[in-house]
């Protein structure tokens, strides 16, 4: 028999599936990031059942919140509704990338039904309730991982700089600088 | 194991698979769209679904340890840094050109 | 693992009371009457005029993106806030204010230069 | 949900009614502020139906109902309508998460010929709180990002200008103030080092204590409250928490005067009140959140604890009636600070759009950075 948390786990995939699906298959890319939204949605609703709280709250703040208000910003704001010839075009190209997707799939699934046995075995063991999973993450990410988050920051600072300047270049509302 | 009980009982495989899923809608979004949005909506769309395997091999194979979700918020760190240049650059590419066609990518010079 | 059941519950609880009331609204109100007036954008009683090509306002997506970078910087203090005073009583207190301290002056320095380039100025 | 029929009924009405309340408040507010407003300016208000006029909401909703419905000619019928209703979403959800009484601890008893004893047979657990989830405060702030597709689809939805340069300017300001809200709680995060609303208002229960380089200095008659520990972080927060409601001084998203009437220009009736009701759900999730983090929560100061006799009631009549009483503590602070945000409202003038932007990022976002620069020095300090 199904136990309830299997029904959550086929509901939430289903969800993200469908969604992630439209996403690329809706002509109006609003829609398309309003879809693609809600899979984020569902992605961290998963995290949630597979015991990853704060992971999942952090997906809803970043990617929900944030990444994909700055996608249907972009869009409503150039007003990008029509989008007539969605597609590439060409029969030839577009049947072999859809082949090569085929068979790149085909290789994913094989591979993990193969290693069936192997993660099969591993049920699921309850996690002990004297570990906080928060604490426990960050005690990993300043221990082990100190240096890449401190790249990490590098990083952001970086990328903070670069998207001003871009968004400078000759011909925008910033030409007068 | 029978095979009625693949689907009876959610485990690891379960959630690679959809992992799987998920990783190949957004390959094909990148091989068939147009629309530069849509392809960097496409990129996030598969490192979504990476995540998905992070934590799911954290979550089953090492459930006392955070290795797989300190990746996870690596990897969503980049991939909010990947959208903020990218959606840049497609600003760029629609001021010049009112369209967002990655073929227009091309004609990005200095 | 089913710690996340209340929460698609209530999400649905929610959607179908709001749903449900636009839908009992729809029934009870007066049919639409059509009027020329009433279709055009709503505009102070003025007759609307179309915006021929509105320019664009960069400045939004500029914030968004910016929000998006220090949004993630300010995720990462959380798990070390928690934290924090474990290390101190573990007395490895300069560890991880160090750890944190070059983290927040790359922030710093980040919210300096935007505000320097006056990429945060709104006319 | 629970383990057996009892627990799981009851965790659906806890649910339910933690909904309801969030609809109920709005009428309520509506009447304050109608009322309140005129109070402040020296006017009448609604006095004419029922008492006090107190029957205006009552009459306000069935008028809502009777509205003619309407769908801009060139509007997105989807969108149009999925806004108000995604409106309600987020504040319904981050409030079902709240604690809003004590855990209460319900001794196994017999009903319907048979033993209710959970699933270890001690008994069960219930707080009033719809549900609970591990990381709180993250949970909260997630939820409550997704409050800017509500207004983005609404702006676009209704294919109006000024109904998208609202929804543009609400959520740019939302996104802004997020940054400020989030960082000025990392400091009282740093105090407490838990994520969890239960456990911090566990933490308050004591009388004020400060530590210095090891040394403990209590004051008695004070409660040990996150604002005594934290001022300007609850400054902040409390400021920010303002511009997260779209209320003023931060309104500018429906500034009457320059946008129409913003992100909903164009809607009317039941869908109209339907935002109303999101706008208040976020005014009381940001009003608890407050008193949760700042005031104690269901806390109130020991030395009146002890003069309680609710105390000494013994048995599963002892436990409800003392979480009742912490509930009523709870919600007399969050009626408190919706006065508070009411009260604002009528009396400070409203911001320019730039300088609302130059306060999020030039000086709200900085002084947050310093309160989280100063509370880890004086943590630092404190425990030598």
């Amino acid at each position: 028999m199904l136990a309830l948390s299997d029904y959550i786990f086929y509901f939430l995939a289903f969800t993200a599936f469908f969604s992630a699906c439209s996403v690329i298959l809706v002509q109006n890319p609003i829609y398309s990031a309003l879809f693609l939204a809600s899979t984020m949605v569902a992605v961290a609703a998963i995290f949630v059942s597979l015991d990853a709280g704060f992971v999942a709250g952090v997906q809803l703040i970043v990617y929900a919140g944030a990444v994909m208000v700055l996608f249907v910003m972009v869009l409503m704001l150039f007003d990008l509704k029509h989008d007539l010839d969605a597609f590439s075009p060409g029969i030839l190209s577009g049947a072999f990338k859809l082949a090569s997707v085929g068979v790149i799939l085909g290789l994913i699934m094989g591979s993990i039904y193969m290693s069936a046995d192997m993660v099969f075995n591993s049920q699921v063991t309850p996690i002990p309730a004297t570990l906080d999973p928060v604490r426990g993450l960050a005690t990993t990410l300043f221990g082990n991982y100190l240096f890449a988050f401190e790249v990490i920051g590098a990083l952001l600072l970086v990328i903070a700089i670069g998207a001003v300047t871009l968004s400078r270049v000759r011909g925008g509302t910033h030409a007068n600088d | 194991m029978p095979m009625t009980d693949v689907f009876l009982k959610v485990g690891l495989n379960h959630y690679l698979f959809l992992s799987a899923l998920l990783f190949t809608v957004g390959m094909l979004g990148v091989l068939l769209r147009k629309n530069v949005i849509v392809i960097l909506m496409s990129i996030e769309l598969m490192l979504n679904a990476v995540n998905i395997t992070f934590i799911a091999f954290n979550r089953f194979q090492q459930p006392e340890q955070y290795n797989g979700q300190v990746m996870v918020f690596f990897v969503m760190t980049i991939a909010a840094a990947e959208a903020a240049v990218g959606l840049a650059l497609a600003v760029m590419i629609f001021k010049k050109f009112k369209q967002v066609n990655i073929r227009f990518f091309e004609h990005l010079k200095g | 693992m089913t710690s996340v059941l209340p929460v698609i519950v209530l999400f649905f609880l929610v959607v179908a009371f709001g749903a449900g009331i636009l839908f009992i609204a729809s029934f009870l109100g007066p049919k639409k009457s059509p009027n020329p007036a009433k279709d055009m954008p709503y505009e102070c009683g003025i007759p609307g005029t179309e915006a021929p090509d509105s320019k664009i306002n960069v400045k939004f997506y500029l914030t968004a993106i910016l929000f998006i970078i220090f949004d993630i910087e300010i995720i990462f203090m959380y798990p070390w806030a928690i934290t924090f005073l474990d290390y101190i009583k573990k007395g490895e207190g300069a560890y991880i204010m160090g750890a944190m301290g070059v983290f927040v002056l790359l922030f710093i320095f980040g919210l300096f230069w935007e505000v320097k380039s006056k990429a945060l100025d709104w006319d | 949900m629970g383990a057996d029929k009892f627990e799981i009924s009851v965790n659906l009405i806890k649910m339910a009614v933690i909904f309801l309340m969030m609809i109920q408040i709005v009428p309520i507010l509506v009447w304050v502020e109608r009322r309140g407003s005129a109070f402040i300016q020296n006017r009448f208000g609604p006095n004419r139906v029922g008492p006090l006029g107190l029957m205006q909401l009552l009459a306000d909703a069935v008028k809502f109902l009777f509205k003619e419905e309407f769908l801009p000619k060139k509007g997105v019928a989807l969108l149009y309508y999925a806004a108000p209703v995604m409106a309600l979403v987020p504040g319904a959800l981050a409030l079902a998460s709240l604690p809003l009484s004590p855990t209460i601890h319900i001794e196994p008893f017999h009903l319907f010929g048979q033993l209710w004893a959970g699933v270890d047979g001690k008994g069960y657990d219930f707080a009033f709180q719809g549900f609970s989830i591990n990381v709180g405060i993250v949970y909260v702030l997630g939820i409550s990002s997704l409050g800017a597709y509500s207004l983005l689809m609404a702006g676009w939805g209704s294919s109006n200008k000024y109904s998208l340069m609202g929804a543009l300017r609400a959520s740019a300001q939302m996104i802004s103030y997020e940054l400020a809200l989030g960082l000025s709680l990392v400091g009282i995060l740093m105090i407490y080092g838990t994520l969890s609303f239960g456990d911090m208002m566990k933490m308050q229960e004591a009388a004020l204590t400060y530590g210095f380089f090891g040394q403990k200095f209590t004051i008695p008659f004070l409660p040990d409250w996150g604002i005594f520990h934290n001022p300007i972080g609850m400054l902040l927060f409390a400021s920010a928490s303002f511009a997260e409601c779209n209320r003023l001084p931060f309104d500018l998203p429906e500034a009457e005067g320059e946008l129409v009437a913003g992100f909903h220009t164009e809607y009317g009736g039941f869908k109209m009140l339907l935002f109303y009701i999101g706008e208040y759900g976020h005014m009381l999730v940001a009003s608890a959140l407050l008193a949760i983090f700042y005031f104690g929560g269901y806390n109130i100061p020991q030395w009146l604890m002890t003069l309680l006799p609710v105390n000494h009631i013994p048995g599963n009549l002892g436990a409800i009636l003392f979480a009742l009483l912490a509930h009523v503590v709870l919600l007399t602070k969050i009626i408190f600070f919706l006065w508070v945000f009411i009260w604002v409202r009528w009396t400070l003038p409203r911001f320019r759009y730039d300088q609302l932007m130059d306060l999020g990022w030039k000086t709200m976002l900085p002084w947050a950075l310093v309160n989280v620069i100063l509370t880890a020095l004086w943590i630092f300090c404190a425990q030598g």
